[in-house]
């Protein structure tokens, strides 16, 4: 049996519930429990259906996916305190990229099924979680684009 | 009326006006030429008046007036011997006072040795003859920007000392004049040595210096007639009404800067050629660039300091493009610089009416009618904003010897220079050194440590200049001119918590800044480094970075854009290294270094998690020539980067940081 | 060198350059001898044709003037002054003699340029045995930097008169855009002077090289004028008495695009055949108006017999032509005057314009229709070196029983030296010459 | 820039396509420097100069004219890839020359224009740059290139830095020598203002308006120009468009101009009187 009241704080420190009204925290602690993975060790795969969805308390994550010919690259690394698996309530639920620890993982992940079904039913939840996973969402989006710009590539200098 | 009877003999009082007879003129001339003067005056060629070296009053345009319009301009005959009966022509004193095309140094590479001797100059005594009050203003306006600020240039200042400024009151005016707007004009009231007022029979005679005390002691003048003196200032007056007051210059400035958005600023870019006819005829523009004038062998080099423009496309480019790369953006660059942030830098218009830009656009294009447009006339003060001094600096190249070299990543070389100008061991962080090899540009190149005896240079070879410094080996030379630029404001970080970000060599002029925070640990708090690179193999200072979070106390976060297997640290961006941070921020201020898109990412990123624009300090990159503010290369807003920058506050920039053209 | 040997039978030799050096523009040379006698003899041109003759339709005569002048890298001027006489004289404008005299000088500049890179850049290598003025400075570095004096102080007439060497942009009809003023002349006077004296050097060095055997009685044709040495003015004249007005050069000659060779050759219409122009005609033809000191070093050489016989020693013809040209531009210089106005007005009329001037190369012939309001209908150009081509092939023939004795490689070598002689100018012909005799079926 | 071996000098070569020969002629023209340019770089291939051939490999290949016939297309690729650096020679090589005016005309009434037997002539509708074909490393603009800049450009190779060739308009040439305006100051119709500098304004200094011989300037606001010149100075549709219609017409944006302002429909002979039967006569059509 999780200890809840951990979990709770836990996730108060993080950004991602911090400030959430207390019936809704708690609601969301109930939904929660502890997870862990060793370095190496694959928390999801690109395609399959997207059951884990948390926040890193401890540790790294590194987003891959898979390129023919060049195997699988890292494209982002997700850091403490960020959001993984938000593919899980967000349809077709199923996983953007593949996502492997790279250092001891500790964090709070959350029942798929169980959130979607809340998120259905309990419209404060859903109001309080869809703004936040949107925020996530839309700040890998910027992330994403600056490192397309590839703004440290060296010029394309011709001979002159 | 004046009836009382004139006075026929006796002297004029010692600033006149004394009367000049018309054929006495030329005794005039014979004086000038007798100190040993050069004169350049209003003559005749090819159909226009233009200033050039006359030797006599013949010379002279005699009985000539100019017709000018937008884009036009047509001398027609006039009645009677009048000498000076037009306006201005395409030619402005700056000529002179600023030649067209200026050798700074000569520079020579033998093996190893490289040698820089500044050109000095013996500039002719020269007489002007015939300056109108316009372009008195625009001497003035030209004293004040190349030797009335912190920075000068000496090669303006031997110049100016040797001329001596006959002016002549104008007695006509043209279609495209507004002295008036701009209240430079039309009474010649001050900035010459000698006036002239032409009336019929002779000149009226005024010294407005010393030197035209003398001149007046001995010219063959008698004391003017009242009627003499009211025949001349009714006839100023009559022009001051012919052109009117075409522009409300009370509060141009702000009503100009409120408009960067307008429409019209596209509009105005379908008729400009942005042929740069404007800049180059206008009498204040001193924006210049340097040409490397090299033999064959490129062992000799001279550089060349030339008339340049703002409305060339290649002005304000830098490695990887241009700051002002549409039309629009240059014509609105030109326009609010000339009427709104010279005033910011320089308290005074850079315009002084005289309408050349009007009537020497081929295309016609109408100032007044620009500024009406995009900035119709409602009243507001000036905000003058004074500008923070930065540290002296030489005006020549000295050479420095490379004593050490360091490959940083595969193009980027940090050299260790010994032999430096002094000033460097008293440069401060963030500041840079013009740099220079003969035959190539002199680059900016932010310094990357200071030593006692010498400085660090981290140098990136993208193009040809910064692969030839790139490729320099022990004991070869390199000419150097600074510190130049401002400082990261590290008093201002005392006793707080620092965050420095950063991306590629953009660490480079930060490591001066963690190596002070080193040297004085306890004055300051939490520092946080984060620093972003390309692939693992670009981090700059790899031995340094990781002394940095293990011995020295650091916060050091590092990430890859792109890594492989081997790399475990993160992956992406800079800010998401702390885009997710709960952390105290009101104790916090930031230093930003980096490519421009990812500085405004990390300021925003910063303002979301608490830092406010007062505290986070980003250093710019703009094409920087002369490095002191007087070749206009890296203007941006009422800044000159190099001069007011090239650190610089995001609340100072305000909306110009990040807005396309500026 | 690119002289190869293609054995044919027992007693067949193809001499062939497949792209001949040192001329302007892109030809070949063919020279097939069976049994000791010449079955072929060609100038083959491959240069790319550009089609003048259309694009000038439909321009004005001043932008005529910029675009012939595109036809010739070398000789720009004299593209420029036949086409301004030509279109002066259908308009009937009569230019200041201050005028007359500038286009003289200019004249002299693009003679003095084009001379001293022939005799020097192009030609000397052959008589000496260098492949180039280059390899050749290295062993008579100062001859080579007395030649490049020369050419810069050609090169620097027309600088100073039109701009620029190549493509100057003042000549108008009327007369100039702008004319230069005394001092600009004065302050050249000195290095016109010293390329004077270092031409004299070059006509006795000219004159003592070893002239190949050759000869051959040609017809000569050139412009001639009763007082002055020939370039803008004169009256067409030949050896055999042809008198003709400068714009009436058609009455005597054709050009058609011959099916054997597919070039336009110029010929006479008397049925005479081939003809030659350039330095060598002229020399034969107005020796008597050359200016003092070229005509004294003439006769010192004692070589204008076999200036007209031999085609080899028109790089004499061309070194004596040097002087004249510094000699000439010096006294235009000493005498000049501006004239009152650089322009005088002229209006349109439509009709045929045509004049010939003499082109350092020789004869050049402009004919252009002008429309009513005021555009060119049809244009006509001869230049020299197709007027020549015929005697060229009918050279190569000439020379052959003097060449085929020697070994192979330094026969041709002898046929191309004879081919640089004439100077041709492959671009200026190929506007309307043919360029691949092999793409013929 | 770096050569093959160490100490050696680039091996350069002069080839030419379509042209007048009078750029290449501007390296011969270059009296004061050239013996000196001889001792920097070894000239392995330049017919017009000398018969010592060479087929290449080129450290520098300084290429003249237009790709103008059929062979032209094959030749020029193989020459860049027989040269390190390609650098084009004038206005030809950089803009299709004066000879690409027939770009917008029929080439077969050109053709049948100046030849009897036009069947024989085998040239290509359209004279293009080399750069239409191939990459180009660097450009001397101009008709002809400028020796200064010509002398920039070798230098430039010998030091290794980027020649100094600016971008700018005529206009900024001007001002700096003192020239009057001639469109100002005489109403003549002039391209400075769109055509990149280099010449040292020479037409202006010489009274007379550019012609645009080095090429359009980067961003060259020439429809602005062109609009210009048709409201001022009472000049029609067709003779705005002839004054793009020079030796760098085919270069974008004077490209648009000829073909927006009527394309070159009075090069056709349209209001023309009849060819005259006299002198070529025979070869005309």
């Amino acid at each position: 049996m999780e200890d809840q009241t951990a979990l709770l704080a836990e996730l108060n420190a993080s950004w991602f519930a911090s400030g959430l009204e207390p019936e809704t925290a708690m609601r969301l602690a109930g939904l929660a429990r502890s997870y862990s993975a060793e370095p190496g060790q694959e928390l999801f795969r690109e395609g399959d259906p997207s059951e884990l969805f948390g926040v890193v308390i401890r540790g790294r994550i590194a987003l891959r996916t898979l390129v023919p010919e060049r195997g699988p690259i890292t494209i982002l690394t997700i850091e403490p305190g960020d959001v993984f698996g938000w593919s899980t309530v967000v349809p077709p639920y199923r996983s953007t990229s593949s996502a492997t620890a790279i250092e001891p993982l500790e964090a709070i992940v959350f029942d798929a099924a169980g959130i979607r079904a809340a998120m259905r039913s309990d419209c404060q939840l859903a109001l309080a979680l869809y703004p936040r996973i949107m925020v996530a969402v839309s700040r890998r989006l910027n992330a994403t684009r600056l490192q397309l710009l590839d703004l440290f590539a060296a010029e394309q200098v011709k001979t002159w | 009326m004046v009836t009382t009877a004139p006075a026929r003999s006796g002297r004029p009082t010692a600033d006149g006006p004394g009367f000049l007879g018309r054929d006495d003129l030329g005794v005039l001339l014979d004086l000038l030429r007798d100190d040993g003067r050069t004169l350049i005056g209003p003559t005749v060629d090819d159909g226009t008046i233009v200033y050039d070296e006359i030797t006599s009053v013949e010379d002279l345009p005699h009985g000539v007036t100019d017709e000018q319009s937008p884009g036009r301009y047509r001398l027609e005959n006039r009645d009677g011997e009048r000498l000076f009966g037009y306006v201005v022509g395409p030619t402005s004193w700056k000529r002179w006072t600023f030649p067209p095309a200026v050798e700074l140094n000569r520079g020579t590479r033998d093996g190893h040795r490289v040698t820089f001797e500044a050109t000095t100059v013996k500039p002719p005594k020269l007489a002007f003859l015939g300056a109108r009050a316009c372009e008195l203003a625009a001497l003035a306006v030209q004293d004040r920007v190349l030797m009335g600020g912190e920075f000068v240039d000496p090669d303006y200042i031997l110049r100016r000392a040797n001329v001596l400024v006959v002016a002549v009151q104008c007695m006509t005016s043209a279609s495209t004049c507004f002295c008036t707007s701009m209240g430079t004009g039309p009474e010649v009231t001050g900035g010459f040595d000698l006036s002239l007022s032409e009336l019929d029979g002779g000149f009226l005679v005024t010294a407005g210096s010393t030197a035209g005390r003398e001149l007046l002691e001995r010219l063959p003048v008698r004391a003017a007639t009242a009627a003499e003196k009211y025949g001349a200032a009714a006839v100023v007056a009559g022009v001051r009404a012919q052109i009117g007051d075409p522009v409300t210059v009370d509060g141009l400035h702000d009503r100009l800067m409120a408009q960067l958005d307008h429409p019209r600023w596209a509009q105005v870019a379908e008729r400009c050629i942005t042929c740069g006819n404007c800049t180059l005829a206008c009498p204040t523009c001193f924006c210049t660039g340097i040409t490397q004038v090299t033999d064959l062998t490129g062992e000799n080099a001279a550089m060349e300091r030339r008339w340049d423009s703002c409305f060339s496309p290649g002005f304000a480019r830098v490695a990887g493009g241009s700051f002002r790369s549409r039309p629009r953006d240059r014509y609105r660059q030109w326009l609010t610089h000339k009427f709104g942030t010279w005033w910011d830098q320089f308290g005074t218009t850079g315009c002084t009416g005289c309408g050349r830009c009007i009537t020497w656009c081929p295309v016609g294009i109408d100032v007044r009618e620009e500024l009406n447009a995009i900035a119709p006339a409602i009243s507001l003060a000036p905000e003058v904003v004074l500008v923070e001094p930065v540290a002296a600096t030489p005006n020549d190249f000295v050479t420095a010897r490379v004593i050490a070299t360091k490959q940083e990543t595969p193009d980027t070389v940090t050299l260790t220079l010994t032999g430096t100008d002094p000033a460097f061991a008293r440069g401060g962080t963030g500041q840079f050194a013009m740099v220079a090899l003969p035959g190539f540009p002199p680059l900016p190149i932010s310094i990357s440590r200071f030593h006692a005896d010498g400085i660090e240079l981290t140098i990136r070879g993208a193009g040809p200049a910064t692969r030839a410094m790139a490729a320099l080996q022990i004991d070869d030379q390199v000419g150097l001119r600074g510190p130049l630029g401002n400082n990261w404001p590290l008093d201002r970080a005392v006793g707080r918590d620092l965050v420095i970000v950063t991306g590629g060599i953009g660490l480079a002029p930060l490591r001066p800044v963690i190596d002070t925070i080193i040297a004085n640990r306890r004055r300051y708090g939490d520092v946080k480094l984060f620093y972003g690179a390309r692939t693992p193999a670009d981090l700059h200072y790899r031995a340094e970075l990781e002394r940095w979070g293990t011995r020295d106390g650091l916060d050091v976060s590092l990430t890859v854009d792109r890594a492989g297997p081997e790399w475990t640290g993160p992956v992406g961006v800079v800010t998401q290294l702390f885009d997710q941070a709960v952390w105290d921020a009101s104790n916090m201020i930031a230093f930003v270094c980096g490519p421009e898109r990812m500085m405004q990412a990390t300021a925003s990123t910063l303002a979301g998690r608490g830092v406010p624009a007062s505290r986070t300090y980003v250093t710019l990159e703009r094409h920087m020539e002369c490095g002191i503010g007087l070749c206009g290369h890296c203007q941006m807003g009422k800044y000159f980067v190099c001069r007011d920058g090239p650190v610089f506050s995001i609340a100072q920039l305000g909306e110009i940081f990040g807005r396309e053209g500026i | 060198m690119h002289g190869t040997e293609v054995p044919k039978g027992a007693d067949e030799r193809l001499y062939e350059v497949t792209e001949l050096t040192r001329v302007e523009g892109e030809g070949s040379l063919r020279l097939r001898v069976r049994d000791g006698k010449v079955v072929e003899a060609s100038l083959g041109i491959f240069e790319t044709p550009r089609y003048f003759e259309q694009i000038v339709v439909g321009r004005t005569p001043d932008e005529v003037i910029d675009i012939v002048a595109r036809i010739c890298g070398i000789c720009p001027i004299a593209y420029q002054m036949s086409a301004v006489h030509a279109f002066e004289d259908l308009f009937g404008v009569a230019i200041d003699p201050a005028v007359r005299a500038l286009r003289r000088l200019l004249y002299c500049g693009e003679w003095i340029e084009s001379h001293a890179l022939h005799i020097y850049l192009l030609h000397a290598p052959d008589f000496l045995g260098y492949e180039s003025a280059i390899a050749m400075a290295a062993d008579h570095r100062e001859t080579v930097e007395k030649a490049l004096r020369m050419k810069k102080a050609g090169n620097h007439l027309i600088g100073i008169l039109g701009g620029r060497s190549v493509h100057p942009v003042s000549v108008r009809v009327g007369g100039f855009s702008r004319v230069p003023r005394r001092r600009e002349l004065e302050a050249h006077r000195p290095a016109l002077a010293e390329s004077l004296e270092l031409a004299k050097e070059t006509v006795r060095l000219t004159a003592s090289l070893p002239m190949p055997a050759f000869a051959r009685e040609p017809r000569v044709v050139s412009l001639r004028h009763p007082d002055e040495y020939p370039y803008n003015d004169g009256r067409i004249v030949s050896s055999d008495g042809l008198d003709l007005r400068p714009s009436d050069w058609g009455e005597a000659f054709e050009e058609s695009h011959v099916e054997r060779s597919n070039a336009l050759h110029a010929r006479a219409k008397d049925g005479k055949g081939v003809y030659l122009v350039g330095p060598a005609a002229r020399v034969v033809l107005a020796a008597d108006q050359l200016h003092p000191v070229a005509r004294e070093l003439l006769a010192e050489t004692g070589m204008a017999e076999l200036i007209r016989t031999n085609i080899y020693a028109s790089i004499v013809a061309r070194a004596v032509e040097l002087v004249h040209a510094l000699a000439e531009a010096i006294d235009i210089i000493d005498a000049y005057r501006p004239p009152a106005e650089p322009m005088v007005a002229w209006t349109s009329r439509p009709g045929v314009g045509a004049w010939a001037t003499e082109a350092p190369r020789g004869l050049l012939f402009h004919r252009y229709e002008v429309d009513e309001r005021g555009r060119v209908a049809a244009a006509q150009i001869v230049p020299p070196t197709s007027q020549n081509q015929a005697a060229i092939e009918r050279d190569l023939v000439v020379a052959a029983p003097n060449v085929i004795d020697l070994p192979q490689a330094e026969a041709t070598v002898r046929l191309e030296q004879m081919i640089r002689s004439y100077d041709p100018c492959i671009s200026c012909a190929t506007h309307f010459l043919d360029l691949r005799i092999e793409e013929e079926d | 820039m770096q050569h093959g071996q160490v100490g050696a000098h680039p091996r350069v070569g002069v080839v030419k396509f379509a042209s007048c020969d009078g750029c290449q002629l501007t390296i011969l023209n270059l009296e004061d420097e050239l013996l000196s340019v001889v001792e920097h770089f070894d000239i392995i291939d330049f017919p017009e100069a000398t018969s010592a051939r060479s087929a290449g490999p080129y450290d520098v290949l300084f290429v003249e004219g237009s790709v103008s016939e059929p062979a032209h297309l094959e030749r020029i690729v193989e020459l860049r890839k027989r040269c390190r650096t390609l650098v084009t020679i004038g206005a030809c090589a950089t803009a299709g020359g004066i000879q690409a005016l027939r770009n917008w005309g029929d080439h077969d009434a050109f053709r049948a224009s100046v030849y009897a037997h036009p069947e024989y002539i085998h040239t290509l509708a359209k004279s293009t740059p080399i750069a239409d074909h191939v990459q180009v490393d660097a450009e001397l603009r101009g008709c002809p290139i400028d020796p200064g800049q010509l002398v920039e450009l070798l230098t430039a190779l010998v030091t290794g830095r980027r020649p100094q060739l600016i971008d700018e308009a005529v206009c900024m040439e001007c001002k700096r020598r003192g020239v009057v305006c001639v469109m100002v100051g005489k109403g003549i119709p002039c391209l400075g203002q769109v055509t990149q500098t280099g010449c040292g304004a020479i037409c202006p200094r010489f009274g007379r308006g550019c012609y645009g011989c080095f090429g359009p300037r980067e961003q060259a606001n020439a429809a602005g120009l062109a609009r210009y010149f048709e409201a001022v100075g009472d000049r029609t549709t067709e003779d705005v468009g002839r004054l793009f219609a020079g030796f760098t017409a085919y270069s974008e944006p004077f490209r648009s101009m000829v073909s927006d302002l009527g394309g070159t429909r009075w090069a056709r002979g349209e209001g023309a009187v009849e060819a005259a039967p006299a002198g070529g006569g025979d070869a005309r059509n």
